[in-house]
């Protein structure tokens, strides 16, 4: 367990891990659960007890939509969302760990997709 | 000369942990006019008293000072053993080492540098107190309550039962409160009204009880044991006295539509109505919101067909007046509302209820007749879906940061009733803990999962999404399985998390009495005394003062009853000395002191007043009221000649300790 | 003529022309000057809530203290935009450090600390046009057409810093449709993720997202959907496997004040 | 920049809490164990009101560095309105201060209630900080009360 990995990712997400209760309400009200291998609550419960390299690893990073569904209505006032963030930041920011390849991007794209959609991305994947 | 005793008290390691308490004696025994300092383990117990007790005798002490926790907690203590080796027990100072010192400092120097100072400010105080006499003022025997659920019934059935007389202020127009609207009790089964209407009755009954239905506090004034109180009675447009409740004009009344708070808004009621069958006082009362004749001034069915001519359109509000020696608080709860929290759905479907609704529609009484009906098209729900701590055990802005303490146990009634009267109906509860400490509470907790097969996930609900096939999706964690879950449901139940009803915040202005943050009425100690308020003669019942269950509620009313008993048998109580006096010589008759006083303590008189050169003349000046004045000092700034002055914390009083802390 | 610095965002200039030019041609009609700061940059789309994020915010600050020179309020119109520039603006506000660090990079004249206000054209409907003053102006009432107002989790989310409206409970779209003349559509999927950017890489989460909103519309009887974003407009067309007519709110507010054709949906 | 933080000044502070509310409130927060510093003295009077403004400037007069005074919120004073005239008094008292040259940051007035424990210790935290940046209180000291 490295310490300072988790002292960075509680200090860039700002978020007080020990406030959660362990309701759930995060993982119940998060659209991209299925897609994710670990939840909300787990990212939470996962930063607390220091094991961020697993997190870091793991590809429901990518997952997260951003939605802050579970931010506002975590009744404890959380921010798993913020977690996630930071935690994915804390990976993308590892040299040669970008997420995405712009190389890659011209066979995704259609006539309509707004240029939104890859700003968005670039800011969440690359560093 | 002052002999003063200083007291320096370990409260085992509570002080002696972080503050050298040795050093505090030896260092407070060197000040001036102290002739003894010592320590020891437990100063408030009967031998760390017996010491106080004997230096005073021995050392014939004429002030005392005693370093140990707030004067909040054991002030009385230490007087009352001063007042028994014959030291006036107003001579006697506390200084806070534990609260405010030893309990927040961790640094052993620096806290015990505190502790000496203050002391040391105690001293100095001490050195200007001088021996006060408590007056006497009269106890009226008649006590106010204030709500008429549960909680305010058993309280002034227990005061009547002493042979006192008991008032209950209600503000709707019948008494019984929520658990009139209880269908049934756990862990009993019970059935609330059962057990509660024989009490209405009873009460009503009662030849020692008044019952102001419909009526609300509209001021109090005065103090302990003589409270002035108006009560506003508001306009029902029915006299009360002439009333039947025959039940004619509810049958005959053409505005049917108006919501019926009693059953939570679930059916309809009429402009004239009566809450329920077994409402107590059991007469009409006319809605003026709704009703065509005080509205538009046609109509008039309800006086025609009323037998006994009970209706009366141009009734007022009235107010009346009364004196009481003791008010006991009762104002209850309700559940929050929950337009903050509609992930759950609660404003788009109306299968989405809360928990009291689900009383309501299990109710013989209520708008089904006691079967289980969805509220949207009246068929029976084959799945519902419970939602534990809606609102509660929130940091958020929208809920409530406590635990509103009684919803896992309705809820496992809830369940359980379900699953008994319709076996073919799953149940599911979503839960984060289930709180069960109580008498056969976890029992019943597992009688539901065990015997009644409902199903506990532990989890949270995170959106409820109403479809158009009547069905409601539920998505939900299974924090144990580590799934997301969908649930098609037929009902959705909300336990709300309960608030104190909104009339307590303006009331605890009126009594001044303190609240917490979250509008709970504060007891006088968590722990030692829980009914009693800060303030003297203001008792507190039930869950105005936090979430509690039936039970809880009515030993909390009994307790407080028995309370404002012991107030009420005595013929007069102990005043408070430390009250303002002015100096006449050197009060000029201003008026200044008199304008600031809110109790109306001072008065003016006209002295006769002798002269240096012999002649005498007539002044005018401030004479204070010692049984009214309650020691606030707002006149002893108002005051500008210095004339005005308080006992016990009198100018040079404070400002001694003012100089002794900045030495 | 009240005049607002106007802030379109990248995808407006492209993709999104409707949106914008609809946005434009509306607030003319209801004399509301929009003013384009000179150069402005992109918001970034998404906004990084990491504390240890100063570069990515600065581009959302600069377009705040472009209106803030002026003295004037910002309007964005894109919900992704809105986002991005307001919770910068809540954050430089309550964040001192973050507030100093960026000031530091900025070197401005005067250092920005959340003075703008910002609003989305929505709420400068609601809040200095006035929905009444709006349905007034309407000449081609959208009479019995049942509009389901999506929201998506940008408009609302997190509610600290957007206070737009009540996150779960929000009513600012469906009075606005009561403005244009039509029937608004109460779904409780209003509120939630489509799905988002993700569409880029992941089209089947995307898609399930974008279908669960439309399936959800659809089944409370919405004949169409109108939303404020580029990107939830394409995701509810392209993704969902349920079909309904997917539209900028600023088209229909054109279509009611006579300024653009009416729709065949 | 230059900021002197005065880190190692101690300031002297006097805090005047009624009764029923914020000495309670004092309580609370030693009952609960939170933390502030050793600088604040703390006075218990019956009610707000009954601070005298000569109290206040004696106390400056005496070396304090810092005064406060704590109270019921408005409207839940023990005695009904004593905080309302403490309100007023204070207002006056500051801009007299102000007069003085006495720095604003060195006197304050907060409401406390018996339940806000956390708020009585957190408003000693931060009071006793602001005055510590303040450095010393000069203006108002009687030299004669100096310790050599």
């Amino acid at each position: 367990m490295d310490k300072n990995l988790k002292e960075q990712v509680l200090r860039s997400s700002g978020v007080n891990v020990l406030k959660c209760m362990r309701c759930g309400k995060c993982s119940g009200t998060c659209p991209s659960y299925d897609e994710m291998e670990y939840h909300p609550h787990q990212f939470v419960y996962m930063v607390e007890r220091g094991d961020i390299e697993t997190l870091m690893h793991s590809k429901s990073i990518y997952k997260c939509l951003t939605c802050f569904a579970c931010v506002d209505r975590c009744p404890r006032n959380v921010e798993p969302a913020k977690v996630v963030e930071a935690v994915r930041l804390a990976a993308v920011r590892q040299q040669g760990n970008n997420h995405m390849n712009p190389n890659q991007i011209p066979e995704m794209l259609d006539d309509d997709l707004p240029q939104q959609a890859i700003v968005t991305a670039f800011r969440k994947y690359i560093k | 000369m002052k002999r003063i005793g200083v007291f320096v008290c370990h409260c085992g390691t509570n002080i002696a942990a972080t503050v050298d308490v040795k050093a505090v004696a030896e260092a407070l025994g060197h000040e001036p006019g102290v002739v003894i300092s010592q320590d020891y383990q437990y100063m408030c117990s009967e031998s760390g008293q017996n010491l106080v007790k004997n230096a005073i005798k021995e050392h014939n002490l004429t002030g005392v000072v005693v370093c140990s926790c707030s004067p909040r907690m054991h002030e009385n203590t230490f007087r009352k053993a001063a007042a028994s080796a014959g030291l006036n027990p107003y001579l006697v100072e506390i200084a806070n080492i534990r609260e405010q010192c030893s309990w927040i400092h961790k640094d052993i120097a620096s806290a015990t540098e505190k502790a000496i100072i203050l002391g040391k400010a105690a001293v100095a105080k001490v050195h200007l107190n001088s021996p006060l006499t408590a007056g006497e003022s009269p106890v009226v025997k008649r006590a106010l309550v204030i709500g008429g659920g549960i909680a305010g019934i058993q309280t002034a059935l227990d005061i009547a039962e002493a042979g006192f007389d008991v008032d209950i202020v209600e503000k709707n127009p019948t008494i019984g409160g929520k658990m009139a609207q209880i269908d049934k009790t756990f862990p009993t089964l019970d059935c609330a009204a059962c057990i509660l209407t024989p009490k209405m009755v009873e009460a009503s009954q009662n030849e020692h009880i008044t019952i102001h239905s419909f009526s609300e506090v509209a001021d109090v004034k005065g103090f302990v044991g003589n409270f002035t109180v108006k009560i506003k009675k508001k306009a029902r447009f029915v006299d009360e006295t002439k009333c039947t409740g025959c039940g004619l004009c509810t049958e005959k009344c053409p505005m049917k539509k108006v919501p019926n708070e009693f059953n939570m808004g679930l059916d309809n009621r009429t402009a004239i109505y009566i809450p329920f069958a077994q409402a107590v006082p059991k007469v009409a009362t006319i809605d003026p919101n709704y009703c065509m004749m005080l509205q538009k001034g046609k109509c008039g069915i309800c006086s025609s067909v009323c037998s006994v001519g009970a209706i009366d359109y141009k009734q007022e509000d009235k107010i009346i007046e009364q004196q009481y020696g003791a008010i006991i608080v009762a104002t209850g709860f309700n559940p929050i509302k929950l337009d903050k929290y509609d992930e759950f759905a609660y404003n788009q479907c109306p299968d989405v209820v809360t928990s009291l609704e689900l009383e309501r529609l299990m109710n013989a009484a209520g708008p089904n007749g006691g079967t289980l009906l969805r509220p949207s098209d009246k068929t029976h729900p084959h799945k519902i879906v419970f939602v534990q701590c809606v609102g509660s055990r929130c940091d958020d802005s929208k809920g409530k940061p406590y635990c509103s303490k009684i919803c896992c146990m309705y809820t496992a009634k809830h369940a359980m009733l379900i699953r008994e009267k319709y076996p073919d109906t799953d149940v599911y509860v979503f839960y984060i803990d289930v709180r069960t400490p109580g008498k056969n509470f976890d029992e019943f907790y597992r009688r539901a999962v065990e015997q009644y097969n409902v199903h506990y996930i532990k989890g949270m609900v995170g959106k409820v999404t109403p479809r158009s096939d009547g069905k409601i999706d539920v998505q939900a964690s299974d924090l144990l399985a580590n799934e997301q879950l969908h649930i098609d449901a037929d009902m959705v139940v909300l336990a709300a998390a309960i608030e104190p009803d909104k009339t307590a915040r303006p009331l605890a202005t009126m009594l001044t009495t303190q609240m917490d943050t979250n509008d709970f009425f504060t007891e006088a100690h968590p722990k030692l005394r829980p009914v009693e308020s800060a303030t003297a003669g203001i008792f507190l019942s039930g869950a105005c003062q936090g979430p509690k269950d039936i039970p809880e509620t009515v030993a909390q009313a009994s307790a407080a009853a028995a309370k404002a008993i012991g107030l009420l048998v005595k013929n007069s109580i102990t005043c408070n000395p430390c009250v303002a006096h002015s100096d006449e010589l050197m009060c000029n008759g201003c008026s200044s002191c008199e304008k600031v006083c809110p109790y109306g303590a001072i008065t003016y008189i006209d002295k006769e007043f002798r002269m240096p050169d012999r002649t005498t003349a007539i002044r005018r000046v401030a004479s204070v009221n010692p049984a009214v004045c309650q020691g606030c000092g707002a006149c002893t700034v108002a005051c500008p000649s210095g004339a005005m002055d308080l006992n016990g914390f009198s100018n040079s009083q404070i400002m001694s300790e003012v100089d002794a802390i900045c030495k | 003529m009240e005049t607002f610095t106007y802030y379109p965002g990248c995808t407006l200039r492209t993709k999104a022309k409707d949106l914008d030019t609809y946005a434009r041609k509306s607030a003319e009609c209801l004399g509301i000057n929009l003013e384009e700061p000179a150069d402005w940059q992109c918001c970034g789309g998404a906004y990084t809530t990491a504390k240890d994020e100063i570069a990515t915010k600065l581009s959302a600050v600069r377009t705040l203290n472009s209106a803030k020179e002026l003295n004037r309020p910002l309007i964005t119109v894109c919900s992704a935009c809105h986002n991005v520039i307001k919770q910068t603006n809540y954050d430089i506000s309550n964040d001192e450090e973050m507030a100093a660090k960026v000031n530091n990079y900025l070197k401005l004249p005067e250092p920005y600390n959340g003075e703008t206000t910002v609003y989305h054209y929505l709420e400068m409907l609601r809040d200095v046009v006035g929905f009444d003053t709006l349905a007034q102006k309407v000449v081609n009432p959208l009479k019995g057409k049942k509009i389901a107002a999506y929201y998506g989790c940008l408009l609302l989310r997190p509610s600290k810093a957007l206070a737009m409206d009540d996150p779960e409970n929000p009513t600012i779209m469906e009075d606005f449709i009561k403005a244009i003349g039509g029937t608004p559509v109460i779904y409780a999927q209003r509120n939630e993720c489509c799905g988002g950017y993700i569409t880029l890489e992941d089209k089947a989460q995307a898609s399930k997202r974008s279908s669960a909103v439309v399936r959800s519309a659809k089944d409370q009887g919405a004949d169409m959907i109108i939303t404020a974003c580029p990107l939830c407009l394409y995701n509810l067309k392209k993704n969902s496997d349920t079909e309904l007519p997917v539209y900028y709110f600023t088209e229909l507010l054109a279509e009611a004040l006579g300024l653009k054709e009416v729709q065949n949906g | 920049m230059q900021v002197n933080d005065n880190k190692d000044f101690q300031p002297l502070i006097v805090a005047f809490c009624c009764n029923w509310c914020s000495y309670a409130g004092a309580d609370l927060s030693g009952t609960n164990r939170l933390n502030y510093p050793t600088n604040v003295k703390i006075i218990r009077v019956p009610c707000s009101c009954r601070v005298n403004p000569m109290f206040i400037l004696r106390a400056f007069q005496r070396g304090a560095d810092g005064v406060i005074l704590c109270g019921c919120h408005p409207g839940d004073c023990h005695y009904t309105s004593g905080n309302y005239f403490t309100r007023r008094r204070m207002t006056l008292l500051f801009s007299m201060l102000d007069f003085l040259g006495i720095e604003r940051d060195r006197t304050r007035v907060e409401w406390v209630s018996a339940a806000e424990g956390a708020k009585f210790a957190a408003t000693m935290n931060e009071f006793t900080e602001a005055v510590r940046k303040l450095g010393p209180n000069r203006r108002l000291e009687d030299l004669r009360c100096r310790k050599q």
